[in-house]
Order: C-alpha cells, then structure tokens, then sequence
C-alpha cells in the first residue's frame, strides 16, 4: 500500500506505472498526434497501433461508421510495420516518461515471433501486448484468440523470445473466455488485456450495401460496456495474473467500475475521439473517487465486487 | 498532400456558447460562435470536428463521434460553418439555439496550395461543398487573383453563398438540377465550356478547387486532365477521431512508385491533388 | 410474390402471418398488457414469454438496469408454468386473430419435451420457439445453445413430441453461432429466432454491488443491434431455413436492415418499453420503405445485402 | 395488492409539451402538462411512466427506458410530478424548459385503500417520496377524514410540500436529519411519539400510508407492527416497462400459505400492505 493517500502509482503485470490509466491500442496511434491536448508523461501507459512484421496497407473505405453509441471499424491494421515503428515513431515516444506498450499482431506465428524479436532488441518499449484477435492464415482465417491450444502456442513461443513484460489481448467473440485466459496464463503471460472489440455489422438501408467495405467490423465505445464488464469479471475469477480492462470507458466512474470487476489497470479507446482530453479526465475521474471513498489506493478496488 | 512546409496551427478543443444558428437555405444551416484560439490559426480548407451533445452531457450522447465540418469563415474570434442536414448528427445540430454549448475541436487538417503566379482560380462547389471553398475564395480575392466560380445545386432554394461570392468578386456561374436557376444540367458542363471558350488562352496558370459529392469529383478530376489543369479536392470522408489515429477516414493515394496508399483525410488532407487519387 | 403491392403478409417456418414483425419473447407478457395500445390482430405473431414445465418464481431483485442505450434484464424466467398458461393466458389469446408462438425453456431435456407435449395437445399454439440459452443442469449450468451436439439432441428430441412449426432461439455468447445454427437446422427445426441477449453486466460504484442480483444479465436493446446484425447474416449464410431476426430493432428502418441481412421476419423486444405501440410502428416504417422503394414484398429484401 | 375491485382507467400515451418545470426546493423540481386522459382517471398512488429523451429523438435516446413518477396533482386536465434529481434521467428532465415535449404513459398501478370509517390517516413521505401521498391526502381531506402528515427530509432547503399540505387541513409534522426545521432526527421517531400520546386512544381506526426510502419504510412497518396499525406502503422499484411485462419491478410478498411471490410494483402495486412485504 502507498503511503501518500491518492497515489495512483500501479505496477502491473512487470510494468510500472504513475497511474492506472493507457490508452487502447488503435485509438492513440503513436501518441504525437495527442500532443497538442495531452502531456504524455501523465499517462500511465500508451499502448500503440498494432504492428505487424510488415507494413499493412489496411482495408478499403468505408472503414468505419457509427451505432448508438458506439462505433464499428474494419481498419485492417494499417500500419508502418515494426522496422518503421521503430525507425520513425519509437524515437519521439523515448522523450517521455511513459512506458510504451507496443500491439503486435501477425497472421502467421512467425510473424508474431519476428516482431517479438525486433521489439525485445529495440529501445524503448515497456512492454508486448499480443493481440490474438489476428486472422489466422493457418487456420483459414480463424483468429488465433478463439482456440485454446492456439493461444497457448502462440503464447508460448513469444514469451520465449522475450524477456519484456507481456500482455495478452482478449478476444470477446468467444463461447468461454476463461478457457483462452486460462490457456494464456499457462502460457506464460504476465497479463491479459480484455477486451478487443465485439464483432458486429451495420447496414445502409438505402443502397442496401454494408456500412463498412469489410463488411463485418469491431463494435467499441460505451454500447460493449456492460459485455466487458462481465468478461473482466469472469476473467479475474479464473485467472491469478492482472488484468488491464477495456471497452467503453468514457469517464473515471466507467473505469472505477472496471477496477471493482476485477481490472488492474484501464485503457482508454474510443472516447479519445469524442474527447482529446479522455485518458486525463479519466485519471482526474479515478483521483476524485479514491479521494471520495477514502482509498489509499487502486489495489483496495480491484476485484472489490461484493457479491 | 504536401502542400506547405508551414507547421500547421495547434489544436484547441474548445467549449463554446453557440452565437446564431440559422437556416440559409433549404436544409442549409449556418453556424457561428466565438472560438478566439481557432479563429486565430485557421487556413483555407481546415476543419473543425464538432461534438452534438444533446442537453451537453458528454459521455451519454447517442451520437458518439464528432462530426467534420470546414470552417466556412472567420470574422475576428468568431468562427461559421455552413451546413446541409443530411443525417441524424446535422438534424440534431439544426435544433440547437444560441446559448447552447457547442464543443469544437479544431483547426484541422492541411490546406489549399494557391501558387504565387495563380491566374485564373476556379472554384467548384457542389452543394454544401462550395462551404469548404469560402474562405479560399476570401484569400484569393483579397491577393487579387481573378476567380471564376461554379456552384452546383438541386434548385434556387439549396442555392448558397452566391451573393457573398459575387459581393467580394469572383465571377459566378451557377448549375441547377432543375434549371430553376442557372445552367440547367451539371456544373461540369458549365467548367467545360469555359475551358472551352475562345479566350481561353487567357488562362495561363490555372488551377481548379473542387468540393462536392464524390461523382461530381471525378468528373471534375476527368475534365481537368482532358485540359492538363492542375486540380485539389477537398475530401469529405467520414471520420472517427478527425487526428489521425483511428484510419477511419482515409482515401487511396497513387504513389510515385505506381503503388498505393490509404491516406488520411483530416491529416494529409483533407485537401488532395486530384491527379492522386484513385477512385 | 403478392399481387397486392404493398402487402405484407409473410409465410414463415410454416407460420402464416399479416406480416413480418412479431413481438419478443418476455417484452410483451401474454398480450393482454398492452390492449390499451394494440390491436393484437394487427401483429404478425406475438410471442409469450418463456414458459416452464412448473411455475417458476425467477431472480431475486435488482432485476433490471439501465446502459447507454440498452438494457441489462435477470428476470430469471418467472412465469406461471405450462399448465397455468394454457389456463390461464391462452384462453384471452384465442379471442384474436394473430398467431401464438409460445417460448419455452427447462434446466433438463425431459422438462423440455413436457412443456411440448402439453402446447402440442392445447388449442391455440401456432409455433413453439425453444429457448436454448437456459442453464443446462446436466451439463453443470452451461446453456443447451452453446454446445451443437447438445443442440441437435434437445431439437431432435422436442420435433420427435410435436408437429407444430419450430423455432429455436440462438444464443450469442458462442465463438461460432452457425455450428449451432446448423446443428439445429441438422435437427428438424423450421426455423431460427438470432438472437437473444448478450451477456453482460453493470455495477454500481458506490456500493460496489452488481447492478443486478444475479450478478449478470441480459443485454438488450439498440446498444446490441451491431452484433444482432452480424449474426443474423452469418446464419443466413449458413442455413437454408427462415430466420427470425431481433435485437435492439426500435423502427421500421431497424427492422428493413434485419430483412437485408436475411431475416425472414422480426421480433419487437426492449422496444415495446420506450414505446407501447412500437411493434405498429415498425410495421408502418416497413410499408413506408416497401412502397417508397417500391418493392412488391418482403421476399424481395430477405439476404439481399450487396457485398 | 387487491385494493379495489373496481377496473383500473385505460392507458394512454401522450406527446405533449411540457406547461412548467420549476425548481421548488434543492435537488427537487415540479413539472407540469396537459395530459386530459390521463387527469381524467387519475386514482392517489397511481404512477405516470415519462421518456425524458433528448431533442425528442425518440430512436436514439441514450436514455433508453423511461422513468416512472407519481402523479403529484391533477387540476383540470393538467397534471403534476414532483421529483428530485438522483441521476441521469432527473437530471436531464430538470433542464426541460415550458414547450419541450413529453411523452407521458398512463395513469399506471393500484391505488391507496380508503376504509370508510377510516381515522385518523397517518401519512409518512420520506424525500420525495412525500409526492406519492399528495393526491391522497387530498382525497382524504376532501372527505373530512382527519390526517396527521409526517415528513422526513435531509434538511430546510429539501423541504416539500408542508405549505400545500398545511393549507388543505394536514396536520404536519416535520422530521430534518440536520434539525434545521423541525425533529432533529428520523421521522420514525415522531410516528412513536404519536402513538405514545396519551390521547392516542383516540385513534379509532387509524391507518398509516408511506412512502420513501426502504429504510424508512421498514422502520414504519416495524413499528406499525409493534402497535397494530395497518399500514400501506408505495414502492418505488427501478422499473422496465410499467406495464406488467418485464418482470424487472417486482418485490417479494408474502402468501397467505407462509410461501412467497415476486408481484410487481407496476401492476400489482405500486401500494402494498407493509404486512405482506418480504425485505
Ligand atoms: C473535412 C470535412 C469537412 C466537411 N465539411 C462540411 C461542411 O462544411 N458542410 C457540410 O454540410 N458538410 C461537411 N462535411 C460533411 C459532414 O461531416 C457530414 O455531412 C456530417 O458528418 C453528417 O452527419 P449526420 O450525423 O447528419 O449524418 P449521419 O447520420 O452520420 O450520416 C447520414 C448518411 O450520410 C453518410 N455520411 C456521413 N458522413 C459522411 C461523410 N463525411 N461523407 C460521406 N458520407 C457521409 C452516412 O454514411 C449516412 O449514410 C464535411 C466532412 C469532412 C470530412
Ligand atoms: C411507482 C414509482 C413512483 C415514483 N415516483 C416518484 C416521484 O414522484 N418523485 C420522485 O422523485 N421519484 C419517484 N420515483 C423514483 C424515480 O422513478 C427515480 O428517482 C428515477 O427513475 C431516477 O431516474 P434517474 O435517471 O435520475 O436515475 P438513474 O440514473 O436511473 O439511477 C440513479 C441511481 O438510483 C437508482 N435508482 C433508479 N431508479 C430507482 C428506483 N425506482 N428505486 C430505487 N433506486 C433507483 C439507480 O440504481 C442508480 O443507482 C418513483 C418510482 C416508482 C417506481
Ligand atoms: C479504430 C480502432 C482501431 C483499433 N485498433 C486496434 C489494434 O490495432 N489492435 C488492438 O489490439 N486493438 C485495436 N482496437 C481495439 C481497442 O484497443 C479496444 O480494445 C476496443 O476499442 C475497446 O475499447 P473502447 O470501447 O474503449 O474503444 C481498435 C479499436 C478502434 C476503435
Ligand atoms: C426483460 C426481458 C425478458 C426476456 N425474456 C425472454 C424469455 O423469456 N425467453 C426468451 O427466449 N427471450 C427472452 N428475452 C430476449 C428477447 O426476446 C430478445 O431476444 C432480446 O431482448 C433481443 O431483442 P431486443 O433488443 O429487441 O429486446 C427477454 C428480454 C428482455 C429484455
Ligand atoms: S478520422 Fe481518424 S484518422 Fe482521420
Ligand atoms: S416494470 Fe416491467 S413488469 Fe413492472
């Protein structure tokens, strides 16, 4: 426990940080886009733009659109790939005090591993988060994060490659989340970020078309909240490594509920957005509640459900 | 599109009273209220990207995103942009009432490239589109550059901005879906017959601006090839962040190699060279 | 096709209805709640809220809450049992001219095959839709519907106990929903009722406690449309039997996007609680679309997204 | 709780524009519309089920569900509610100005038994809960029954309805957790006081009628227990539909065979006897 008594000051799953508060990956890109409203060193993490092995140029348009409230996206991981990651936007972020997360995501195992091994040898980066969600081309398409024995293969071979701290990112589109949690944990993580996006669909009843040129795309914002919710829960029941909860998070009371379900620390996706400022309202929205309630600190909340 | 080497304005994310907001013409709303840091470093073709909150709660609002609207002029702090109702987002807005707490983000975006030896400009606005052409028009007439402008509407009562235009001198031509005023027909057919006419010659370092729906675009794109006249377009993509993270609003770009690329719309854009983009 | 150019009449799953939008199991009660509202006759089909073998009382309170736009529900299936039904609430029923589909559910096959074989003998019953989300006891509370093999077996079994047209009722907390929905197509049904609701849940920071009692619940309403879509058009895609589409449907256009997607029909749910007379004011937005479009009838929408 | 045999009026649904809605005390506002069916119907106890939506979007509402509020008044054709603000929904209702539209169901569930020989009434409003018995202690006054009013309240500035009830032959007593106005403490403490009076044999056929926070309504039923006062109580469950269907609103009654069952406050209440509630 901390002696000052709002410290916001977590460590989580090896990454330290100043307070419990990221932002989700492909909602901050590299984090120089933000500068204008935001310090980045009052962050507690950045998590990045998934990277892949090789530049993605991305689907075609139209890639995103909007559903009450929330909004579906079929981006396609465009990407610089992780040599220009780290040629081009890995320097601006070792100007600040803030552990840098960095998504990867591969249709292959090997690509996985590829990346594993430029970002371990880069300077720099805090910490991997695996994003299993990934179409799986060994498996026709079918993401890595949907099959147990998959997880923990993949799982399994990064961590061995690596000695950075290590996040699993969960996919919701699953029978049981708690199998592949469990899978990943067995595996080697040192934590799970739940959740990815829910996978979801929009049509334009004029033209008959779908909304997005993918078709499908993944639903976030405020409508998934109460599902991640319940996926946090259910994951901190059955896992012993923390948890970094998302989906939906608009305020400090979205993510103090995160924290009360079972989330170590929180990320922020889509309401960077709607608010340039969100991560630091959300802080400043953590900060007035453990003033409020009288907690030393984060660690009193997580998994505090009373049941 | 690389359009300037000028590091473009800071961002400011501003809480705003609404001053007026009034209809200008069937479906067509104007906008303004006071954004002192906005209005300050606005260029030609930037955006503001609006949050319609309805009552001002912030993080309850059915309408989650913001919505991208140019900045149609700048009068001392106060900012306008001119607006068409086309969705659930601009029926809502069209609702508020002076007083009401607007948020506005912006200026975004790049701006429009205007050469030093420009002559004649010509401007092509369809529909709302001619709102993202307004303050270029402003620029241009204020460096003395003749303009000619185009405007394309369905009929008299979506008719825009013709009045202001004519008052600071660019010389009009208007197109009308249903000839109720004007050419009727496309706006391209007035563009052709310009390029067309005997004086044409007279247009020596030309350059086409376009803004509109995405056929008159390439139509626009199609005649200004024919006639080797340089061209940008102001795209309107829909947008998430309007910052340049989420790749939610990117359009195709040719690139030099013969390749492509996905760029965005309110970051290397939202002004592009025509001759780039791929349909 | 019809001659009449803007009729609406649909046969569906071997069910004849004056049109295509029917309510939702348990947002409607057993008709007569909402007379004051609807002229029953005008609805394409109302279905009751699930029935069990023997009354049941349901989930402690809280039972309900609110997310932005939707809506968590633990009810707990309390309803007044086979025989009270058949008593009690089909009798009103028969007056109109509508047909009855009649919900059921059971934590055992054996309740599942009762329930059955008391509607198939009753006067009045136009369909049974199977619930098979319900907690399977056998299989330590897992839902029926998120196991095929489990699927084909309580299909199989309730269409070996009656003739009347059957619905069964997917779930969408699988990690692949046509597995099941083929699974049940495999078994004899008519039809397919995509979807119920999404799990989630809700806490109230100030106490720390779940919104609801039973901790988890529910998810429905416009929030859930993005997923409800989604699934509808993958099963589409998978089955060669009707589909009766649902999920967060508020007007006629929600409704037309359902059509597109391949629903054959739809049901109203949360919406019947914003809006006593939405299931006509649905019906009227799909005239208005049909004729405005000037399509001769639904057929002419059903699965024809241009991808 | 069968309280009448007598059917319950028709529902209706009405859009209609808001008349007033005026703060009358912190936290705490009055609004009022013309709603002719519902008015005409009207029974005491009975609820009105209100979707507060923004700009009248129906759709779109990010507040899905309505609200359910007691009919405070009825004069006319017009009626009242009196709420206070605990969340969203209150909160957004409060910024509801004359003329903006409403959508108003009803008039919904039960109502407040009246026995003949009925007195005195003791009447027990905790908050707002004060609001659900204001049609009732009109009725009862109308009918010359005496009535002893009870009202519990943070504080002075919380404070309702005491001139109102005063006014009609109430007579009141006041209960303020800071002693600003009033018994310094719980209201349950006067209702003791009262029935230790020495004249409290006077009390022939009493019976008591409460609404207000569970707590408050617990501790009056203990105490109607301990001193054999039949005792009805309004609940305020959060509530789904309001019109039976949901299931979302129920509480627990006990059964005449020492069992229970969930009955719902929408239908089946919102007044129960307090004797038959399981907490
Ligand atoms: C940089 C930029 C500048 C713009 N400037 C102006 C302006 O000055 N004046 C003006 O009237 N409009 C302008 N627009 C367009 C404006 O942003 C949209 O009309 C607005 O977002 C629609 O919001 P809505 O909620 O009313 O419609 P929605 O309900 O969001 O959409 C209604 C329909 O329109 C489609 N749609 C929505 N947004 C767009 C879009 N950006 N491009 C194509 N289709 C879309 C949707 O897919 C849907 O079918 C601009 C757009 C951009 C990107
Ligand atoms: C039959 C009936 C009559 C009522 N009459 C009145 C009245 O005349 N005046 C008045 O001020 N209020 C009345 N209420 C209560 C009123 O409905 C709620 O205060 C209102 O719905 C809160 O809405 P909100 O969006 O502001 O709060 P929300 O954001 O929905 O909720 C805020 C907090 O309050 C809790 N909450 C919400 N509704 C209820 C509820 N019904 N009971 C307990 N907790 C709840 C929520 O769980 C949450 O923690 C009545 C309720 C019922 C059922
Ligand atoms: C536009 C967009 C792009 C995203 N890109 C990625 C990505 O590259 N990798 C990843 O793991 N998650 C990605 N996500 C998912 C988010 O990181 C986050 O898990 C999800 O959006 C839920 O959080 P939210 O509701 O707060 O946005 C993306 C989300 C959005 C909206
Ligand atoms: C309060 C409530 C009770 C429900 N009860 C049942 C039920 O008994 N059986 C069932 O199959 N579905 C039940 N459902 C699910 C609905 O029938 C429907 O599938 C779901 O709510 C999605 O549609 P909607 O978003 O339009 O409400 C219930 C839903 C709600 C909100
Ligand atoms: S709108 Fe998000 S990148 Fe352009
Ligand atoms: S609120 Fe739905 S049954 Fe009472």
């Amino acid at each position: 426990m901390n002696s000052n008594p709002t410290s916001l000051e977590v460590h989580v799953a090896g990454i330290r940080m100043k307070n419990p508060v990221m932002t989700a990956s492909g909602t901050f890109g590299y984090g120089s886009e933000y500068a204008d409203f935001i310090d980045l060193n009052q962050l507690g993490a950045i998590v990045v733009k998934g990277i892949t092995s090789v530049p993605w140029s991305g689907n075609p348009m139209p890639r995103i659109t909007e559903t009450p409230p929330g909004m579906l996206n079929a981006i396609g991981l465009q990407n610089v790939g992780v040599d220009g990651f780290i040629e081009k936007k890995l320097p601006y972020l070792r100007n600040f005090d803030v552990p840098v997360i960095v998504n990867i995501c591969g249709e292959r195992l090997e690509e996985y591993l590829e990346v594993t091994e430029k970002l371990d040898a880069a300077d720099g980066v805090a910490a991997i988060e695996l994003n299993i969600s990934c179409p799986n081309l060994h498996c026709g398409g079918m993401s890595f994060g949907v099959d147990p024995e998959l997880t923990y293969e993949l799982v399994n071979s990064v961590r061995e490659k690596t000695a950075l701290p290590l996040l699993v990112k969960l996919s919701p589109n699953v029978t049981d989340i708690t199998v592949i949690a469990r899978a990943a944990e067995a595996a080697g993580t040192d934590g799970l970020s739940v959740i990815n996006t829910l996978l979801g669909m929009a049509i334009d009843i004029k033209t008959r078309r779908p909304m997005l040129a993918n078709i499908t795309g993944g639903l976030s914002g405020p409508a998934i909240k109460p599902v991640a919710l319940r996926l946090v829960w259910q994951v901190y029941n059955a896992v012993n490594i923390p948890i970094i909860g998302m989906g939906g998070i608009m305020t400090g009371d979205d993510a103090i509920a995160f924290f009360i379900a079972g989330a170590s620390a929180v990320a922020v996706g889509t309401a960077n957005f709607v608010n340039p400022r969100a991560p630091l309202d959300v802080i400043d929205g953590v900060h007035t509640y453990l003033k409020q309630y009288k907690l030393d600190s984060i660690k009193e909340l997580v998994g505090s459900l009373q049941t | 599109m690389q359009t300037s080497t000028a590091a473009f304005p800071k961002k400011f994310d501003l809480l705003t009273p609404i001053i007026s907001n009034e209809q200008v013409a069937q479906d067509h709303y104007l906008l303004r209220c006071a954004c002192p840091e906005i209005a300050r470093g606005a260029l030609p073709g930037q955006f503001i990207h609006v949050l319609i909150s309805q009552a001002g709660v912030l993080q309850a609002a059915s309408l989650l995103l913001r919505r991208p609207f140019t900045i149609f002029t700048v009068e001392g702090e106060q900012i306008s942009m001119l607006y068409q109702i086309i969705g659930e987002g601009t029926e809502v807005l069209s609702h508020l009432k002076p007083g009401d707490p607007l948020r506005v983000l912006g200026p975004l975006g790049n701006t429009f490239h205007i050469p030093l030896d420009l002559h004649p400009a010509i401007i092509v606005g369809g529909g709302a589109g001619i709102a993202s052409l307004m303050l270029l028009a402003i620029a241009l007439r204020k460096s003395g550059v003749r303009t000619l402008g185009l405007v394309a509407s369905m009929n008299r009562a979506r008719l825009l901005s013709v009045a202001e235009l004519k008052r600071i001198g660019v010389e009009m031509h208007i197109a009308t879906d249903d000839g109720s005023v004007g050419h009727h027909g496309f706006v391209t057919e007035i563009l052709t017959q310009i390029l067309e006419q005997p004086h044409a010659h007279e247009l020596s370092q030309p350059m086409i601006y376009a803004c509109g729906p995405d056929g008159m675009l390439r139509a626009v794109t199609k005649i200004a090839q024919d006639y080797r006249i340089p061209t940008q377009l102001a795209m309107e993509n829909r947008m998430g962040c309007a910052m340049g993270v989420c790749l939610g609003c990117v359009c195709k770009v040719r690139m030099p190699d013969g390749g492509f690329e996905y760029q965005r719309v309110c970051t290397e854009g939202p002004v592009f060279n025509a001759a780039e983009i791929v349909w």
